[in-house]
């Protein structure tokens, strides 16, 4: 899963941790694409995204 | 006779009135300012601007002074009023002819008068009717007073105290907040003997305790005299000066008596009440949205209970007009919003005192760390001391900055991100300040809160 | 001869390997310091403190030189510079016993010695040997200069500039970089004729262009004269001066050459090659996790290629301490570190220029406002102009901060954080700068960059 509630990547801005915590996930819990798996704005962004769009979702 | 209609009419043209115009017209929407005197209001005329140029040309003061500490000879031969005025001035209008074009290429209708509401929607000026959607009331403050005590002839206010033509021998200064150490501090550095008189226990009594006693000692050691803790009860005067007593008979002699205990809200025979505005203690009450009791009808400023600063009415100003349009923009709360004051040495802080935070989180759950700038290359350089205080909930955000010293008011734009986005220390502490910085006492503080002190214990 | 076992073995005192140092204690580790000279190293010593001591020195004469305009009647009477280096020296030498206390009571041991490294996990001081888990190599810098161009006599770098015990009437500059701009600043305002050859086609070149030329154009201003674009040839120097030739045939006629290409990195002799670590041009190669091409030996600071600034030395120290214990720091990518020049008026930066930028991400996707500090109300207050450029990723974060005006130093601090944390202008543009402050600009430049501009058209 994308979201691995087992996973603690590296959150360093507390932007990217809020906008994740807004929408009901903790930014830890994805894999980060920045250095050394820190989650950067962009992922938590389009997971929110993906989330976001009922098509891409499993039913 | 005329009557005109706007998306918006805004009733005064201060810092929270003129902000809102600004962002309604970038909203598409058509805006009228009315203003009885000059656009800008008390910030730019009377407040923040103006003092601010004092307060500079006491710091250059000090400078002369001091100078043969950084090795440099100078003969400091007093100040020339006339010249500081005329700095003084010279910023003001400048900045004022600047709004004014700013506005201008806005496309804001900017009506001179004195406006009164006359109902839900109208503001009259005369006999011209401004009709709006909405209307935004920020008519501002004015320097209050005690019962009893008069202004008039050796008892001023900071309006008459920024435009005095001479430097008293001996002032006294009724009010330790903001307005009165800022004036305290000038009148000191030009030479002045000052005497503050504050009924409250500390200083800038609004601040972080520690922050209140060092502001205390530093005042003590520039040889600024106060009276802390003990009531006022009245002043007299004659042609040689005033004598001020104390609840407890101490008196004070001086040449002047500035008055400086707070702002009073501009709301009276506005017609506010007539429209049906809830109106308390003067303030124009809103719900947090800033709509007043009447819908449509919006406050700003310091018209509105709480922080009178003018940043806030800028906030405020942009809130309302991004309200109107449908933005939902978020709320910020007044404890979130930084405040200075420009003494020497400067106070700057942002979120709740450590007091505070332990009654709002819990004691338990609070931490706070003070980097005293002794540590703090910079500030010796400066040679300015003081310190910055953080104040956490543990394994959560930085609730509280609190700081004093040379400088230090321009640190608090950093602390005011970390606060409002709910920065944990360790969010900053892989960001080492740059060096050397005043602002790596912030972040020597933060370090060690994050349980990663560098140039500390 | 002795043998002593720690788990890191730190070679260097300077800021890098101090870092280091305090951090392995507090996880718990031990550690050793070997400083051949005096802790604290170059910056302390012979780099960012001093210089900003004479820089501050040289703000208080213009300050002195510049204060009818703010109603302060004082004579300047000249420069003392024997008090101008007991100032210095007493900030450096009060900073330099500070730091000893700390090292000390963090229990961390300090040799003091030449170190060698003699092996993939011992230095050698002398007879002695002292053994870790692992090795931080930080032997820090040096002033560089060019093929055929020798220091001595009145061709001197840094070190000596520093230590001056006299004003030059005329001095030549090599190098409009950081140290070269700063140097020149201080003797232009200490009443010297200032020239400065660089090579390339601005000053501070590594910085924005718009904020060279502005740079450029007040250091005309101040009488700062400065060669740009063609490449230096030779000194020649005898009893009366110096004179430099360029490659065009111009030649500078001065007092002394202060040479300020560049530093490089100390790492000949110590035995770093035989130990097998990899080095390019005198710099120590490392991964992205400072780790040498010899497992267990790391390097810090001014050695490792990039950005040369204490507080990177600072970051990278702790880092290498936290990656050996164990906690997998994050890494802060040299473009996001903050860079600040701090001659007058002050450059300061972080993040992408707008080329760089443009270059990254394409130039579609990038927008980019300068705010002049004309608008700017504080600035006016200080006499201080300049401006505040913000370049962001369209719908995406601030990605590049960057400043010229007096003071503007400590504003990057609050940018630090917007870049490294992703900020959107939109993020920050509901929290109004406190009013007013130099930070505004920076606030305005956000408004703008968000679609809501309000002191800016
Ligand atoms: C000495 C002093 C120093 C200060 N320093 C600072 C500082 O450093 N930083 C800071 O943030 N704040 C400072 N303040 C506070 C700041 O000035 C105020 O918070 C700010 O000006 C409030 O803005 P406003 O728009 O609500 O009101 P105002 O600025 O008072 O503007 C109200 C305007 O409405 C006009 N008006 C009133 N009634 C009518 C009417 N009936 N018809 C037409 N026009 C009308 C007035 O003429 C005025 O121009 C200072 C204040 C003072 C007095
Ligand atoms: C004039 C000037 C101004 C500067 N201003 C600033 C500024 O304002 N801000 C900023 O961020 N940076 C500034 N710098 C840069 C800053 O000083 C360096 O980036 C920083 O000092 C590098 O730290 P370091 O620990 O890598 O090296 P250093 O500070 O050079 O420390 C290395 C230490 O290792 C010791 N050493 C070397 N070899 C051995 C050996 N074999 N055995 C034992 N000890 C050894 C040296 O004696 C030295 O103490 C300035 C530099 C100069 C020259």
């Amino acid at each position: 899963a994308r979201l691995d509630t087992a996973r603690r990547s590296p959150v360093v801005s507390p932007i990217v941790r809020r906008l994740a915590r807004e929408h009901g996930f903790d930014a830890s819990h994805l894999v980060g694409s920045g250095h050394d798996h820190l989650v950067m704005r962009r992922d938590v962004e389009s997971f929110i995204a993906e989330q976001g769009e009922p098509a891409t979702t499993e039913a | 006779m005329s009557e005109q209609n706007f998306d918006i009419v805004v009733l005064g043209g201060g810092s929270a009135g003129y902000a809102a115009a600004i962002r309604a017209v970038e909203l598409g929407l058509t805006a009228v300012v009315i203003e009885k005197d000059k656009l800008g209001g008390t910030c730019l005329h009377r407040g923040c601007i103006p003092t601010k140029a004092l307060l500079h040309s006491a710091e250059v003061a000090e400078v002369a002074r001091e100078s043969a500490k950084y090795g440099v000879k100078t003969t400091f031969d007093g100040i020339d009023i006339a010249a500081v005025s005329a700095y003084r001035e010279g910023i003001v209008s400048s900045k004022w002819k600047g709004l004014q074009g700013l506005l201008k290429a806005r496309g804001i209708t900017v009506v001179a008068g004195q406006g009164r509401l006359v109902g839900a929607n109208t503001v009259a000026v005369g006999d011209d009717r401004y009709t709006g959607k909405n209307v935004v009331l920020a008519t501002g403050s004015y320097s209050r007073s005690l019962p009893g005590l008069e202004i008039g002839g050796r008892v001023i206010t900071s309006e008459q105290a920024l435009e005095l033509d001479f430097i008293p021998k001996k002032v006294a200064v009724l009010g330790g907040g903001v307005i009165g150490v800022e004036f305290a501090s000038v009148w000191n550095s030009f030479g002045a003997e000052v005497t503050i008189i504050e009924a409250l226990p500390h200083l800038v009594p609004n601040e972080e305790e520690t922050i209140s006693k060092q502001l205390e000692r530093a005042f003590r050691k520039r040889g600024i005299e106060y009276s802390l803790g003990v009531r006022f009860q009245n002043v007299t005067q004659n042609d040689a000066g005033v004598v001020v007593t104390l609840e407890n008979g101490t008196t004070y002699e001086a040449e002047l008596l500035l008055v400086a205990v707070g702002r009073g809200p501009v709301t009276q025979n506005l017609g506010y009440e007539e429209a049906g505005i809830t109106i308390d203690r003067g303030f124009v009450i809103t719900n947090d949205r800033l709509e007043t009791s009447v819908p449509g009808i919006y406050a700003a400023g310091d018209i509105v209970p709480g922080l009178q600063l003018a940043h806030r009415s800028y906030q405020q100003g942009i809130f309302i007009a991004e309200e109107i349009a449908g933005l939902a923009p978020i709320v910020v709360e007044d404890v979130n919003i930084p405040k200075i004051t420009y003494c020497e040495p400067e106070v700057a802080s942002v979120g709740y005192t450590e007091a505070k935070a332990a009654e709002k989180f819990g004691a338990e759950q609070v931490s706070s760390f003070e980097y005293n700038l002794a540590g703090n290359g910079k500030s010796s350089i400066l040679g300015t001391s003081g310190s910055i205080k953080v104040v956490r909930v543990n394994e959560g955000p930085i609730v509280g900055v609190h700081m004093i010293g040379g400088r230090v008011g321009e640190l608090i734009a950093e602390a005011q991100l970390a606060v409002n986005w709910e920065a944990y220390p360790e969010d900053i502490a892989p960001f080492i300040h740059a060096h050397p910085t005043q602002g790596e006492a912030f972040g020597e503080a933060v370090l060690k809160l994050a349980g990663k002190p560098l140039h500390a214990i």
